[in-house]
This record gives structure tokens, sequence and C-alpha cells, in this order.
């Protein structure tokens, strides 16, 4: 047993020693990605993981990072798994992480009881915990530009235009197509309310993960409930195969609206020509005519320093990982500015992530004009509940397919406060606010 | 011998009787049920009536999903059958058994699909795709099996869960982990999807699905003659029952396990293009590939019409159960149904369908 | 040399009959608890929180299935779920009743998945080998399935995961976010020797030998008067027992909350490996093989990159993860052609060799 | 739970009786309405050609195989079938034709196994192996300590017996069974594959046991000089049917079973 014990003493010193050698560089930010390029869900994962990772690579060469400091980029692997992550977190948190990635609403979950105490934002954008969005119980964590719950709105304001009419939803039958974890799970409880207020009714199809590709039997039960409209929250191989079926089973793609994690072109592609119509939230453009993307391909792609292929440059999933990294990068230079410092840490990001306001004019000195829409953060709103528009399929790439579309927030605000105190309360010993909003601003 | 019928009691088996008064059982409960629904005692929302009549009341009333039901079950339980025939051929000639089987699916499917994407024209891949898995099984064969050979069963199971992290590793380092199209029209497999108007409803019968079930029951024959007619199909047989006997008779083992192997990674790769062709090709797959486990034991490990019939009872049997009472349930039952009824068939037939009774000796 | 037994005379057999009849055994064991609890107070936080706070919550969870698989010989692929009906019946015992000490109620929990691992062992008496693998593949999914759709056990969270709430030992919080892992390790290794104690009575007692009887022939030993049933139920429910225990430390003392699939069947797989590497039949293979198959990966992770960097070869995280899978692999084939055995007869061969040092034999 | 307290059986008078039993898988008969008995206190052999259904009848006795046909009466009282730890608590045991041990455990373990009918300390004792639990353990081992001596295998108390030679394997069998303190003790084939010393020490313990402990001994054999030697009465077998019973030298010039050892077709 003892020999067990020199292995695990080993292991411990190797650990150790590697977990602290990075932290020892102060002269650089550093930001950790959880991504995950290998699993069932890779297929999302890997465009993503490239997009946040070149975004970040461009800064340090065109500008040389961030105000003059260096971003240190280490991507940590965690196939989608929540196991992984947590692991993953543990490894980073000791190095003094600016800012939390853990692209999964499940491995947030875990996070956001860690975050307030190790004094780590977490920035989890557009998935994550909905209630999340309340600053006042949910310091340290942030998810712009939009909750899945305003996303969930926006499907159904669609729907409705299209039927002429909030009051037109009455009767009608609307099916939600759902990874059958957390992440899918999240816009149950806004659709159920908007169900009892606009008098529709909801059906849920969850997919397990190990059904992902075997959807079968699930979409017999659509052929036999016949819902008028479908909101697909799926992720990963559950996409294409939902997409595929779609098709398969003759339902009227125009009329099937994924969420903007749905919106990937391979999910798209998957259906071929037939899955022209099929349409998808997006709160980003997509394509790879924009100063920001043609800056990535000059530093980064032709450099070599790249994973990603270069004719697939401006894909939907890529471009959602740049913004993703821009919101990064833009809350640490906020950070910067409110502190006066150059290497922030993750207090300071959190600060700046607070007074994050990225306007029009912001965004085109970012190379971003048209890319995305201006972005507020709040001390309270710690999301923005922006506007995101309608992407739709045309059989080979996605076109914006209608006009920035408000969420419904006065529908979800409360929900989401209502939702952040339940989880308070349920966690009991929840940490309060340090600062309150009110004195900060 | 005279004695045998003295001591044989007479009359009728007393098993005969029992299923006899089952099935009355049965017929009366069906009965009373109508009346009472009919009479409208029991109605919506009542759990008995919710359980053991509106399932049927459906089935009546849109016979054209039942078909569809049918049909998806039915094309689902023949690929189940396909990856279980992949473990039965192993587990007869080798006795191993071959949790690897899944993974080998895909990935026969990802090196078809890689090497297209790398620019090979799709047969050629076709052609590389099966030398591949003839390399796998000759390496598979020189690795892990003569080195264990009369090794203890679980060892061995064990040594495939290995090779089954070790193939998902080598899969997503050279052809990466992102889920890819199957190239089913560059293989010449059929599109599209035929309508069939049946009681007024209507039924889709997908080509690919179509295609799949003959290729599946062309190779299940082709198997079936190479294992009857040829040498080394008898060979397969006398290993199958007795090594040693092979050995006394002059058979290779190495040899054999080499040619099973390989059948079976041609199993594999069959199956991996059609249920890629269905979906895409991912290490999700792997995954569905457990659904092999209760077909097995539904058709017993060393039975290859066991595993077809056993394939499509499971397929038909999970999708009309999760189609018709999933719901009930609040949906997804078929992630275990599969596997609960393969645990309460064994306690009733431990020895699987085709298996033969087994008598305990010492 | 100074691991000698000459002179060491049993002079009963409650001495003969010892776990550890050597004295340097007996040394060695101590010494070594004592540096387990010495680390708790130099060991850095991600050492205790990351490495040494899974590894024995793994290794209980090995006992737990080496009991059923290594000691009464019936093949079991359902950990997973087991641990997750310890995880989720304590969750629900500590949200239901705050006010009880937590620790009772992980040692309570146990007993939950100890009756539906009863439930699950049924069949056992009927089915053998792969045919009882596949028959705990059944327990897996149904229970995983239960975990994820009856909102009742994770109490109708949004998010349909249960997190740990804060609960304090001694005024100490052990359990939830404001927990140090310095005190989760303290609480997760006392249990752990705790219960690995009670095992080891267990295994070297009468029960473990109607288990390893039934084991090697169970024919023989029905006919000598074990009653074959009643011996693997309890096989069984000792195993589950264990297995919930460590889901609910998993839950609350590493992960700090979890959803459904974290206990899907990879989780039963891994811990089939550390088994099957460690040594069926084995308490100490336990505490071998989840060394090996949790911290090889992690140690993969740091290692690899340090190896590669001084050659200018930077590697992914992705590259990183396929190669943890190959290697894992090979391993696995490699330590069953070496010695199927597993790593504990490796530990006995080498502690035979020390006996005879500086002799061959 | 110790055996169920029946009727003392006096020596001389029938310990077991075999009534009219028959036995068959699916077709094929493993016996034909044998009737037998077996006195207290004598060795009673059981003999006949392979495949006579010799095992099959031993099966039957401590309740592996269920009689399809007839009944057994052991210690006056009559059973059709019943589990085989029932008998075994009734106070059968047995060895096996081909070595049954418990190949991963150590002799002594072994031997210990053969106790778990006689401890019965609880569960809750024995997670602590302390105090009754270990008091318990420490008087078995005790007694198996005397059978080792008896069977002179002391040199390989801690030897898994995977690792010992056939011939004291077997002997670890035989102590096995005397570890349950059996009434009946029924032997299959106790000197299949000995040499001749082997065979003289296996005989040696087979009349020790008889007379030391007075068990009864039911023991199928081949090698006829043993039987003859060593029983008081022996039961022929073939083909499932019983051809003679009695005195081994009547037994020996019984036409029949002299036909059917030189095998004269019928």
């Amino acid at each position: 047993m003892s020999f067990m014990k020199l292995k695990l003493g080993a292991a411990a010193a190797v650990l150790i020693g590697a977990s602290v050698l990075p932290a020892a560089a102060q002269d650089s930010i550093y930001v950790p990605l959880l991504t995950y390029r290998t699993g069932p869900f890779a297929g999302s994962g890997i465009p993503i993981a490239d997009g946040m990772h070149d975004y970040l690579r461009m800064l340090n060469e065109r500008d040389g990072g961030i105000g003059g400091v260096k971003i240190a980029i280490e991507e940590c692997e965690t196939g989608y798994d929540t196991k992984k992550g947590v692991e993953c977190y543990e490894s980073i948190k000791g190095k003094n992480p600016a800012v939390v990635n853990p692209y999964s609403t499940g491995i947030t979950l875990q996070l956001i009881p860690k975050a307030a105490v190790d004094k780590i934002p977490m920035l989890s954008m557009a998935y994550g915990l909905s209630p999340s969005a309340d600053g006042n119980i949910f310091p340290w964590i942030f998810n712009p530009p939009v909750t899945y719950w305003d996303g969930a709105s926006v499907f159904i304001k669609h729907a409705a235009e299209k039927e002429g009419g909030l009051d037109k939803l009455k009767g009608k039958k609307i099916g939600l197509i759902h990874l059958d974890a957390p992440y899918g799970k999240e816009p149950i409880p806004l659709l159920e309310a908007l169900a009892k207020d606009l008098g529709f009714e909801l059906k849920l199809y969850p997919v397990t993960a190990q059904d992902m590709q075997n959807q079968g039997s699930l979409w017999l039960s659509i052929r036999r409930d016949r819902p008028d409209w479908l909101y697909l929250q799926g992720w990963g191989a559950m996409n294409p195969t939902a997409v595929k079926e779609a098709v398969k089973a003759g339902f009227p793609m125009n009329k099937m609206v994924g969420v903007w994690w749905a919106g990937g072109d391979d999910d798209a592609r998957g259906g071929g020509a037939e899955a022209k119509g099929y349409k998808s939230l997006d709160f980003h453009a997509v394509g790879a005519d924009f100063g920001v993307i043609k800056d990535i391909q000059k530093h980064v792609v032709d450099k070599g320093l790249s994973k990603f292929p270069k004719e697939k440059l401006g894909e939907n999933l890529y471009n959602r990982g740049v913004y993703n990294s821009m919101l990064i990068a833009e809350a640490v230079r906020t950070a910067q500015q409110i502190t006066g410092k150059k290497a922030v840490n993750g207090e300071d990001v959190r600060k700046g992530l607070e007074a994050l306001n990225i306007t029009e004019a912001r965004l085109k000195e970012l190379g971003m004009e048209g890319f995305a829409a201006p972005v507020k953060v709040s001390c309270e709103d710690h999301n923005g509940h922006h506007k995101v528009f309608v992407a739709e399929w045309d059989g080979t790439k996605w076109q914006k397919a209608s006009d920035w579309i408000e969420p419904l927030k006065d529908k979800v605000r409360p929900l989401i406060e209502a939702g952040a105190k339940d989880y308070a309360e349920k966690n009991t010993g929840w940490p309060k606010r340090s600062e309150s909003c009110a004195k900060q601003s | 011998m005279a004695s045998e019928a003295a001591v044989r009691r007479p009359g009728i088996e007393p098993r005969m009787v029992a299923w006899l008064f089952a099935a009355l059982g049965v017929a009366a409960l069906v009965v009373i049920l109508a009346i009472a629904a009919r009479t409208g005692a029991i109605g919506r929302g009542n759990l008995v009536y919710d359980v053991v009549v509106d399932p049927f009341v459906l089935m009546a009333q849109a016979p054209d999903l039942l078909v569809q039901t049918l049909w998806e079950g039915l094309v689902s339980g023949v690929l189940y059958a396909l990856i279980a025939l992949g473990f039965v051929l192993i587990f007869k000639a080798s006795g191993v058994f071959n949790f690897a089987q899944g993974i080998m699916v895909v990935f026969a499917a990802l090196t078809l699909v890689g090497l297209h994407e790398k620019g090979v024209p799709a047969l050629v891949a076709l052609v590389l795709a099966v030398g591949v898995m003839l390399v796998l099984a000759i390496a598979v064969e020189r690795v892990v099996l003569r080195p264990l050979v009369n090794q203890p069963d679980i060892i061995l199971f064990m040594a495939t869960f290995g090779l089954t992290y070790f193939l998902i590793g080598l899969g997503e380092l050279i052809f990466g982990g992102n889920p890819k199209q199957m190239i089913a029209r560059q293989l010449y497999l059929p599109q599209g999807a035929t309508d069939a108007a049946i009681f007024g409803g209507r039924v889709r019968f997908q080509h690919i699905d179509i295609a799949a079930a003959a290729i599946a029951s062309l190779m299940i024959a082709t198997l079936a003659v190479f294992f009857s007619k040829t040498r080394i199909g008898r060979a397969l047989r006398a290993v199958a029952d007795s090594h040693k006997a092979a050995l006394s008779v002059g058979i290779s083992l190495n040899q054999i396990w080499v040619i099973v192997w390989f059948t079976a990674g041609i199993v594999a790769l069959v199956t991996g293009i059609m249920w890629g062709a269905r979906s895409d090709v991912s290490f999700a797959l792997q995954i569905i590939a457990l659904k092999a486990l209760p077909v097995l034991i539904l058709g017993g490990f060393t039975s290859i019409p066991g595993a077809i019939v056993g394939g499509l009872i499971i397929g038909v049997g999970e999708k009309i159960g999760e189609f018709y009472w999933g719901p009930l349930l609040g949906g997804g039952i078929e992630s275990w149904l599969a596997y609960m009824i393969a645990l309460l068939f064994l306690l009733y037939r431990p020895q699987g369908l085709f298996g033969e009774k087994i008598i305990e000796r010492v | 040399m100074f691991y000698r037994e000459a002179g060491q005379f049993k002079t009963s057999y409650a001495a003969d009959m010892a776990v550890f009849p050597l004295r340097q055994d007996r040394i060695g064991l101590a010494a070594i608890i004592a540096v387990a609890y010495a680390v708790a107070f130099t060991g850095s936080d991600f050492l205790l929180q990351a490495v040494l706070i899974p590894f024995l919550i793994f290794a209980l969870a090995a006992i737990g299935l080496n009991l059923l698989t290594g000691y009464a010989g019936l093949l079991s692929l359902g950990t997973g779920a087991f641990m997750g009906v310890g995880a989720y019946a304590c969750y629900k015992l500590t949200t239901a009743f705050p006010g009880v000490n937590f620790v009772v109620w992980v040692l309570v929990s146990g007993l939950f998945s100890a009756g539906i691992g009863v439930f699950f062992g049924l069949p056992s008496l009927r089915i053998k080998g792969f045919y009882l693998a596949v028959a705990t593949l059944a327990a897996q999914f149904f229970l995983q399935w239960c975990f994820n759709r009856v909102p009742w056990l994770y109490n109708y969270n949004v998010s349909g995961a249960i997190d740990a709430p804060l609960r304090t030992l001694f005024g100490v919080p052990i359990v939830g976010p404001t927990a140090t892992s310095q005190t989760r390790y303290l609480v997760v290794l006392t249990l752990v020797i705790l219960l690995t104690w009670v095992a080891s009575n267990l295994v070297h007692g009468r029960i473990g030998r109607m288990w390893m009887a039934i084991r090697d022939m169970d024919i023989a030993a029905e006919l000598m008067g074990i009653k074959l049933l009643q011996s693997k139920l309890l096989a069984f429910a000792v195993s589950s027992y264990y297995c919930g225990v460590a889901g609910a430390m998993m839950v609350f003392f590493w992960y700090g909350g979890a959803e459904y699939n974290v206990f899907d069947i990879n989780q039963s797989f891994i811990v089939l490996f550390m088994i099957i590497i460690g040594g069926l039949g084995s308490l100490i293979g336990s505490f071998f093989g989840a060394a090996l198959i949790f911290m090889l990966p992690i140690a993969l992770g740091i290692i690899l990159p340090a190896i590669l960097d001084p050659f200018g070869l930077s590697i992914g995280s992705d590259t990183i993860e396929h190669l943890r899978f190959i290697i894992l692999g090979a391993l696995i084939i490699f330590f069953l052609i070496v010695e199927p055995h597993g790593l504990a007869r490796l530990w006995q061969i080498g502690k035979q060799k020390l006996r005879v040092w500086p002799f061959p034999y | 739970m110790r055996a169920p307290d029946s009727p003392v059986v006096a020596k001389g008078d029938a310990l077991l009786a075999v009534e009219n039993v028959s036995l068959g898988f699916g077709g094929v008969k493993a016996l034909s309405d044998v009737s037998f008995d077996i006195r207290k206190g004598e060795i009673r052999a059981i003999i006949g050609p392979n495949g006579a259904g010799k095992t099959s009848m031993l099966n039957c006795i401590n309740g592996f195989y269920h009689p399809t046909d007839g009944c057994i009466t052991f210690k006056g009282r009559r059973r059709a079938r019943m589990r085989p730890h029932a008998a075994a608590r009734g106070g059968i045991a047995r060895t096996f034709q081909n070595v049954a041990l418990f190949k991963g455990m150590t002799t002594l373990d072994n031997l210990m196994a053969g106790r778990s009918l006689k401890m019965h300390k609880s569960f809750f004792w024995q997670l602590l192996r302390h105090g009754p639990a270990m008091e318990e353990e420490i008087a078995h081992r005790r007694v198996v300590e005397d059978i080792i001596d008896f069977l002179e295998i002391q040199a390989i108390r801690k030897v898994p017996v995977g690792k010992l030679p056939y011939g004291l394997q077997k002997r670890v069998e035989l102590g096995r069974a005397l570890a349950m303190e059996p009434e009946l003790l029924l032997l299959d084939e106790p000197m299949a594959g000995m040499n001749l010393e082997e065979k003289e020490d296996m005989s040696r313990f087979v009349l020790d046991v008889n007379q030391q402990f007075g068990t009864t001994i039911a023991l199928i054999e081949h090698d006829m000089g043993v039987v003859m030697d060593l029983s008081d009465r022996v039961v022929v077998l073939e083909y499932g049917r019983k051809i003679a019973d009695g005195k081994p030298d009547e037994v020996k010039r019984d036409q029949r079973v002299i036909d059917a050892y030189l095998g004269v077709a019928h």
C-alpha cells in the first residue's frame, strides 16, 4: 500500500508543480476555456472552441493582447461531461483566471455555487441557468446577451407573427423537442407559463443522450400529435438527426425553429436540400465578410495558428465562439479601465462585466458592425435580454430571415427573479451579495 | 424402453394446462374491459383504461401509425440484429463476449467516411475500410486474443473493454470527433421515401430503410451459406462446439479467430453504413450498440437465428412500448424497456429463446 | 531484510487469523494512515479536491463492486446507478431533515441503494455470468431514467439537478460551496477508512467465505448447506450499500452537485476497470485500481505537454483526451495480459520477494 | 439453524431408504425404479459400469436432483423433493467425482467453509469481527484443526487448494465434508485417479471416519478390490436399474453382475 502512496505522491508532486507554473507569469491575463472537441457533442463543440480560441489568439497577434497585456489562453477538455468539467475547474481555479467559460449548462450549474466562493466570475454566454441573470442573487454569474427564456419567448413571438397575432396561438399545439438534460429542460418553465397565458398546448418531446440518433419513436409521437410548431432545444448529434427525422416525417420545415445552439451549419446540412426553410434563432451574423473575421484569417488562420479549416470560416458556431471571446475581451478591457490595473484578476473582471456596454460605435471599432447587436449588462441585470433574430436555412447556408426581435421581457424578467429567489432559498446558506447594486451605481 | 411409459404420468402436460388457463384468462379480461369501456364504466384518466384499453383504441383508430410504428421497429430491429450478429459470431468461435462490437461499428463507418473526406473515391474507400477491418482483426488476434488464450471469460471480456477505449481514442484522433454525413449517395444507396396510403392514412417507407432490411437479410443469408457450406464455415462450427476437438482435427484457432473477427468487422461496417445513413456517423452511435445486449439475451449468445428474432422483438417491442405506453410514464422509456423485456424473459427462460435447457452436473 | 517474519510466532488462533499477521505490515498500515491524515494539512487545494477526495471515493465504490464481483463472483454493470441511488437518497434525506447530522444521512443513504440492489439482485439466482451482467444493465438504465424523470427525486428543481446545501459538522461546514476541501477530505478519509475496515472484517469471516465458496463452485457450496439466494442477495445488499455511500460522497463531498447523467453507464465501467486492474477479490487492489484508473488521465494531462513542450510541440487538449483514451485502453489490455490478477497480485509477489530478500526464493 | 431433530436412529436400522426412485432428463432416463436402504453405521457401496446412474443416485439423495418418481426416506422422514442445503442441514455431506473444491481459497478456508452451517453469529458481529464472532471463529478453527491433524494435511493449511496435487485435493475435499460433521457421508469415487499408496491412505481414512466418528458412508467406487474390502453391503446398478444388492461376496457371485462387468449382451 505504501507503494501506492508513493505513486500518489509522485502524481501529486507533478500536479502541484504543473498547476502553479502558469500562475507565476503575472504579466498575462489567464483566460481558461472549457471546451469539448471530443465526445458525442464534439460536432457542436469544435467550431465554438476554435472560434473562441482564434479571436483571443488574434488579439495577441494583432494588438499584443488586451491593453498591452498578453492573454494566456488555455483549453481544458470537458467532453461536455459534467464530471470532467468540474475537474477542469478545480485544476484552473488555482491559476487566478480572469473569467471562466464552462460551455455546458450542466457544468455551469455545478460551478455556480463555487464561483461565489472562489471569487471567479463565470460567463455562460446565452446558456446556463436562466435565473442567474439576476445580479442581486448571482453576483458572479453572467449570461448575456439573452437567456433561454428570452429565446423561447422570441420563438413564440415569431410563431404568433406567422399565425397572425398572439391571440391566434390559442388552441394551437406547440412542441418542444429537447435534450433530456438541464440544458434541454431550461425553456420548459417559461413555455409552460406562456402556454397558460396564451392558451396554447405545450407538448414535450425529450431525447435522452443515448437515443440522440435514435429518434424514430419520438417523431412517430409528433406525427400522432400533429403540433403546429416545433421548438428544438437540441445539441450535438441530436440536431442533425432531428432535422433529418423532420424531413422524413414530412413536417413543414418552416414551422420548426431551433434555439441558437441548434443553428449549426452541420445541423441543418444533415437534412439536405429538403431541410430548406428550417429556422433557428441567432444573436450574431453568419459569414466571413466582417472585419473581425478577416483579421482572424489574416493573423491566425493564414499563419496556421488555428485548427479550423479556412473554407469553413464564418460558419455559425464558429462566429458564436468569436462573439463569446469578444465579450470576454471587452469585459477585461472594461475592467482595466475601471481599475486602472493592467493584469486584472477575477474580481476586477466581475466589475468589468457588470459595467459591460458594447455600443454600435464600439462594435464598429471591433470590426463587428452588423455582426451583432449592442450589448449592455448592468449590476442587477446580468443578461440584458437583448434582441435576437430568426435565421433560415436556404439549403446551403443560413440567411437572416427577420429583423431583430425583442424578447417578451415583461414576461421573462419576473420569472427570472422568482427563479433566482427560489434557487437561493433551496440552497440554504446561499452567500448574500457583498455590496448591493444600488450602492454601487 | 417399456418402463418409460410406466413412469410417465397419464394425461396431458401440466404446463399445457397452465398455458390454456392463461390464454382463457387474458381473453376473458379483454372481453370484460371492452364491455367496461363501451359502457363507459372506465374512461380516460382511469389508470386501468389508460394502460390496457387506450393504447389499443389508438391502434384501432390510427392503423397507419401502427403500421408505421411496426415498420420503424422492424428497421431498428434489423440493425440491432446486425450488431447482435457481430457479437454472436465472435462469441461462438472464440467464447469472447466482444464488448467492442459497438465501437467497431462506429470505427468502420468512420473510416469509410473519413477516407472519403480525405478525397478517396467512395467505392475505393469502401474497399479500404474493409481492409482496415481485416487489419484490425489480425491485430486483435495477435495482440489481445493470442496472449490471453485460456484466460477466464471475464478477463477476455475486460480486454474488449480496453479495445473499446483504444478504438474510441484512435478513431477521434485520426478522424476527429465531429459527426459526419454518411456518403449514402456516393455508395448508390437509395434516397428519398415512398408514401403508401394504408387504411386512409399515410405510411412513409424510407428507401434507405428498405435497403437496410434487404441488405441485412442478404448478409445473414450469405453468412448462413458460408457457415454451412464452406470448409472454413464447418471449421468454425467445430471450434464453436469445442476448442479442443477443433485443435485435435487440426484447425488453426488463430486463423479462425482472425476470420471471425474480420467477419464481425464487415458486419459492423454494414451496420455502420446503414445506421449512419439514417442519422449521422458519430461516436454517439456506440451507445446504441448496447441495445444489442438485450437482443443477445433474448436470442441466446450462440444462436444466429436467435440474434435475428431477438433483434426484431426488441426493435418492435420498444417502439410499440414507447409510442403507445411511453407517454403514461413521461416518455423516454425506450432507454430501458429493452433491458426490462430481456430481464423478465430471462427469469422465465434463462437459456434464451433458442438455447438448450441447462442441466447442471456434478 | 527489515521485512522478516522470523521470530513472530503465533501463540493463539486469534493472532493467526489477524488480517495483518506480520508486524511490519501493521506498522506500515499505521504509517500510511498517519501520512494520509497529514496530507490534509500539507496538501494543496488541488491535490485534495481534485485528486485525493475522488480517489478515495472511487476506491470505496471499487470495494463495493469488488465485494460483489470479486468475492461473490457476480458481474454487475449497474454500479453507476447504485451510486446514484445513494446520492439521490442522501439528497432527499438531508433536504427533508436538515437537522440531522449529514454524516448520518450519508451512511443511511447507503441502505436505500442496498434495498434497490437486493431487488435487482433477485434474478441472480437463475441468471449467471454475462446474462446477469446484462440484467444489471436494466437496473443501470432504468434507475438513470428515474433520476431524470421523477422530479420528486430532485425536489422539482428547474435544472433537474441536485446540489449540495450547506451542512456542518461540529459547526464546521463539511458540505456545500463554503466547505473547505480540507474538511471534506478529512470526513471522506475517515469514512473510507472506517468502511474499509468493516469490509475487511466481513470478507475475512464466515460471510466472506460463503461468498467465495459460491464464486468458486456454487453447486458444491449449495450442497454444503449454503443458501445461494440469501448469500447472493446479501452480497448485492452490501455491495450496493458501499456503492451508494460512495455515490452520496461523490456528489456532496466532491462535485457539490450532480445531474442524472453523472451516474451513467460509463461510471459503472470505470469502477469495473478499477477492480479488474486492481485485482478481483482484493480490497487493497480496489485502492490500487482506483489510483491507477483515476489518476492516470490526470497525470497524463499534465505530463504529456510537459514532455512535448521542450520539443516545441504544443499539444491540444483534445489530442490529450484522445491519447488518454488510447493509453487507458492499451493499459487495460496490457495489464490483463501481464497480470490477469491485477496489481494486488503484483503487490503480493513484491512482498514475497521482499520477505526472502536477498535470496531469489 | 441446526439439523431438524428427528427420531434417533439406532445403529443397524435404516438411516436412509430409497423407494422406487426414477429420474429422467427429457427422454433420457438416468434411474428407473431403484430401491435400497442404507443402515446406520455401515459402509454402503454403490457400484456399476459407467453411466449406470450412480452419481445421479447420490444427486437424488442429497437433493441436487429431484426424483421424477418414488421417494426417499432419511432419518424416518419421507420426502419427494428438497433443496440441497436442507439435505446438508439434515446431516448429509458428500465429495464429488471430479473434485469440487473452492479453488481460490486456502485449505483452511475450505474446511472453515464446511463449518458455515454450524456458525450462527449475527451479521452485526460479522461486521465487527470481534467479540462473539471472533470467539465463534476460534471455536470452529479448533474443530477444523482436529480434522487437519486427522487427515495429516497440516503442511498445506494455508495453500490455495487450486495449487495442490490431485491426491491432496481429494483429501481436502474429504476434510471439507467431515467439517460438516455429517451423519451420512456420500463419497463419489474417492480414489479415482489415485496411485496405490494414495488409495491405501484414502481407504484408511474412510475406515477411520466410519469407526472413530461412527459416520454412515455411502461410496461409489470402481476399484472392486477396494469396494470388497471396505464395504459392508453393495448395491449394483446398470442402465439406471438395480441388478443386485447384498454382501460383497454374494454380489461378487451374482451372474447379472458378472455379465454387467464383462459386458455380456442381453
